[in-house]
């Protein structure tokens, strides 16, 4: 299926920052069914990320703050070489900077490496100076984007932060720059405390909750921007079941992204392409496709 | 799972630099080799492999443990586990063979004490730098124990592969290892020119951030195998052509060579 | 305890929308032991709310969108004669309205039933013209809680919306106002499709999300509001046990609100009050004030 | 939960303003008297009183139920249940009396089912308009049965309070009712009289929002009992000295006075 300007294998996704650390860990999920593998955030410079604990279960889901840890674009273009060799694939660079010239530098940085797209993450909750710190302004997600979308030559998506009071005006300014889908959502903004210690549970202090608890949240901001935008959208958050997917995709994804639910099940992929497939033969449809959006028409 | 407040109820002194604490939290489904996450509230959480039910035993090397190092009886730390895949233990009949170098026993003595109540035979190579770190030499009295000493202070002068060399391995069911990489990886080297590394498990370290098989920082070349999830404990046949004994990774993703 | 103005039974207060459209049901919520109570939203004339479903339990919460139905403040006034007649918890008269002027007149036509505070609700995600409407613009809130500040001789507490990219310039703007508290979380906004017909589930498509998935972002607004205010900050969204009411209070909160939980248990508040009390026992503390914000201090 | 997506497998035209659909969801633990949420798609969703495992009785009376009535076998609604308290069904050695009236007789059939199916006894006060309308006569074939319709096309003439008034209710252990609340009402009347309301049980019908016990939208004076969670079947003491009978509130919560 061909998505925003790339050729899916299928529409369920590596997300960023799940497994996307090496090369050898995007390869195997590609062999686990992956439709394409987006990497962990990469930035201008190696950046350690924060104390731990960064990655918390808790009732509903995860929360985590990771701190965009990665080895820089230099010391990465081995690991998407690594990636690109062993599974066909398509490997989707997720860069961060703080500025369109840092943005931009990494994506040339990158660009040796041949990814087939870019996902700009403007949306971690809990990066000072990066992520949501530049994705909760309009004019700044227009100006980043265009520059991204005019240094490479492959599709830019832009990855959104539910953490703010619109989303569609972060969508429609990625879609006005040039972008090619937008992928919605980045995680929750929360935070969990250990009431014996009374320490926050991160490192970080407060994070962002992924997992079961967002998929409400997320399914709502894809259905607001379908309705917004014209570029498709990439569902993502709390998807952990065919179900999941499906409903996403109702809501208006084109084709989904899957992080945290490799936590229980590596063979996640699989799972849900099964589902989703079986899901389209009862219901008498051929393709993904047919269904994304559908909920808008039941009124 | 939220890390469980855990009390310091004991706290032993095994070298100048390996303490064991003991915690009011008891991991009864523990399986040997398994870990659990450590935070020390303020400072940092990392991975200790449990060395009893309810004991971790710790070499100050970084902040974490450097921390913990100033905690008595009745402070707390955050635990959360047990995670990651443990040893497999031995069958009634099997011949075994233990080899650990300096706080690498630690992870392995809850093995000794399993084999021991259940009246299997266990040999033990365990080294240490001096005759002062000898860890849980009598948890490996289950059978024979080979002290080697870099100083030669006791036991014999040397490393465990000098020993391990000069052993006949043909007729163990099963051997676990568990020390510094480098140790790990000459002992690897030894037991895959004789054949019997099928036979063998290694306990791996490398560094973490999730600890629960999501971020993939702790991902191992060429597999993508996570050490927090897919191990720690590997089979040595999941270890041939990796990066074991050839380089880790730091909290970066960069690769730091042994 | 005194806290903003008021003079509570216990720290735990019925929330706002739960078992509050009659005298009869508060009064009930108030003999289960809860140290306040919220009555439903209040407006200007009747309204008779979405169609339903209005509420649906989902795997990690609830979804709702009520539509604000209400007898309006005339017809309510009674109910609040009742619910003060029938328990001596004090009563909290939430309500809403487009404008300021909306909004004072509604709490100057409550008055006569002598409620001993008002909640204004500026944040319900789902009500077109009310709620949240009004509640993501910090001059709004400023101006309808200024008015009605100096329209009433009781304490006014402003309900905020997490739903806005920084929900720290909203409180400031009810602080600054003469609100003697503020209130978070409303609801997060959510949605949730049924796969099999494709329709919204909810009558009005979409709504807010509530119960534990909302926990942890509850958690962070709390945090983050009690960093940045000086007036109180009550805590609210996903409590569902002692350990939750804990933690809340730990970020920031000087008392809770309850809501979703009612359902599993109609006593909740006296099972979180007798839990509060035992780990104030439990950890020498000799009253919730003693551990409210305290892990601002755990550094 | 999720409303579950079931089939309509068949419907049954009791009489023209009335109909049962039964679907392929069965909702086996349910107990006669809870209802379920009925979700017509992109209409509304109403509370309705089990008529079967798997079916419903409904008279077409707003926008959901035409909506429903315009749908046929394989057409899907949306279910959610069971909910509420149901009716307390008999003990072996017990007499039962029914009262229903109009389609309130769907909610007790399933109860009549139980008591036939256990070889107990059952007297039937079953009031309707007309002849037509007489619903679910067979059901309530496990003992006598007494007719009453308003216009006397069949049976007595008048009211099932008319035929209640010349019954000896002394020797019944159980009373089961439900109707329009008016007539509830004349009936709870009548067996307070005598005292033997606290035998009774009624089935009522309040506006429901959430449906689940949250909102409170359906909350009784004076004591705040929720007809959806507490009820919908409340028995007699319970509802001496409330607003049953008296008044109801619509979707704003105002009050309408019967």
């Amino acid at each position: 299926m061909n998505i925003a300007g790339i050729e899916l294998k299928n529409p369920t996704i590596l997300a960023s920052g799940i497994m996307g650390t090496t090369g050898a860990a995007l390869a195997r999920m590609g062999r686990n069914g992956a439709g394409a593998l987006v990497t962990k955030s990469i930035g201008p410079v190696p950046k350690k990320g924060h104390n731990n604990p960064s990655m918390v279960e808790l009732e509903c889901g995860y929360i985590n703050a990771m701190g965009l840890p990665n080895p820089s674009y230099s010391g990465f273009c081995e690991e998407i070489g690594i990636a690109k060799s062993k599974t066909d694939a398509p490997l989707i660079a997720s860069i961060f900077g703080g500025d369109s010239a840092e943005f931009t530098e990494v994506a040339r940085g990158l660009l040796s490496s041949k990814p087939d797209c870019f996902e700009l993450n403007v949306s971690c909750p809990h990066a000072e100076g990066y992520g949501a710190s530049v994705g909760t302004d309009p004019d700044l997600v227009h100006e980043i984007t265009a520059s991204v979308v005019d240094a490479v030559d492959v599709p830019v998506w832009v990855k959104l932060t539910p953490n703010v009071t619109d989303i569609t005006s972060i969508g429609r300014a990625a879609e006005t720059a040039g972008a090619s889908a937008v992928v919605a959502i980045n995680t929750v903004r929360g935070m969990a405390i250990d009431i014996h210690s009374g320490y926050p549970i991160l490192g970080n202090r407060f994070g962002g909750l992924s997992g079961p608890a967002v998929k409400p949240v997320a399914v709502k901001c894809v259905y607001d921007l379908y309705k917004a935008l014209d570029v498709p959208v990439i569902g993502v958050g709390g998807i952990t079941c065919p179900q999941d997917a499906i409903e996403m995709i109702l809501a208006g994804a084109s084709a989904v992204e899957i992080g945290s639910a490799v936590h229980d099940d590596t063979q996640i992929f699989e799972t849900i392409n099964k589902g989703i497939d079986a899901y389209l033969q009862k219901y008498g449809y051929s393709k993904t496709e047919d269904i994304a959006g559908l909920s808008h028409e039941m009124i | 799972m939220r890390p469980i407040h855990s009390k310091i109820t004991e706290i032993i002194e095994e070298s100048p630099n390996v303490r064991t604490f003991f915690f009011d939290t008891h991991f009864e489904t523990a399986i040997p080799g398994q870990f659990v996450m450590v935070w020390v509230h303020g400072t940092d959480e990392v991975p200790m492999t449990l060395s009893g039910k309810n004991s971790i035993t710790v070499q100050k090397v970084g902040d974490a443990t450097s921390r913990m190092f100033e905690l008595g009886i009745g402070d707390h730390m955050g635990l959360r586990g047990p995670f990651g895949r443990g040893f497999t233990p031995p069958e009634k009949d099997e011949k075994v063979l233990f080899i650990a170098g300096g706080v690498g026993a630690a992870p392995i003595a809850p093995l000794a004490d399993i084999i021991k109540a259940r009246g299997i035979e266990g040999h033990t190579i365990l080294g240490s730098r001096c005759c002062d770190e000898i860890l849980f030499r009598e948890r490996f009295a289950c059978g024979r124990v080979d002290i080697t000493t870099d100083d030669g202070s006791e036991g014999r002068s040397g490393f465990v592969t000098d020993q391990l060399a000069e052993t006949d391995t043909s007729d163990y069911d099963r051997i676990y290892v568990c020390g510094p990489e480098i140790m790990m990886y000459k002992v690897f080297e030894i037991l895959k020119t004789r054949d019997v590394h099928v036979k063998t498990e290694f306990s791996l370290h490398r560094y973490f951030k999730c600890g629960i098989g999501v971020c993939g920082a702790c991902s191992m070349d060429p597999e993508g195998l996570r050490v927090c999830r897919d191990g720690p404990v590997f089979n040595g046949s999941e270890l041939e052509g990796s990066e074991f004994g050839h380089y880790e990774r730091d909290s970066s993703g960069c690769k730091c060579h042994f």
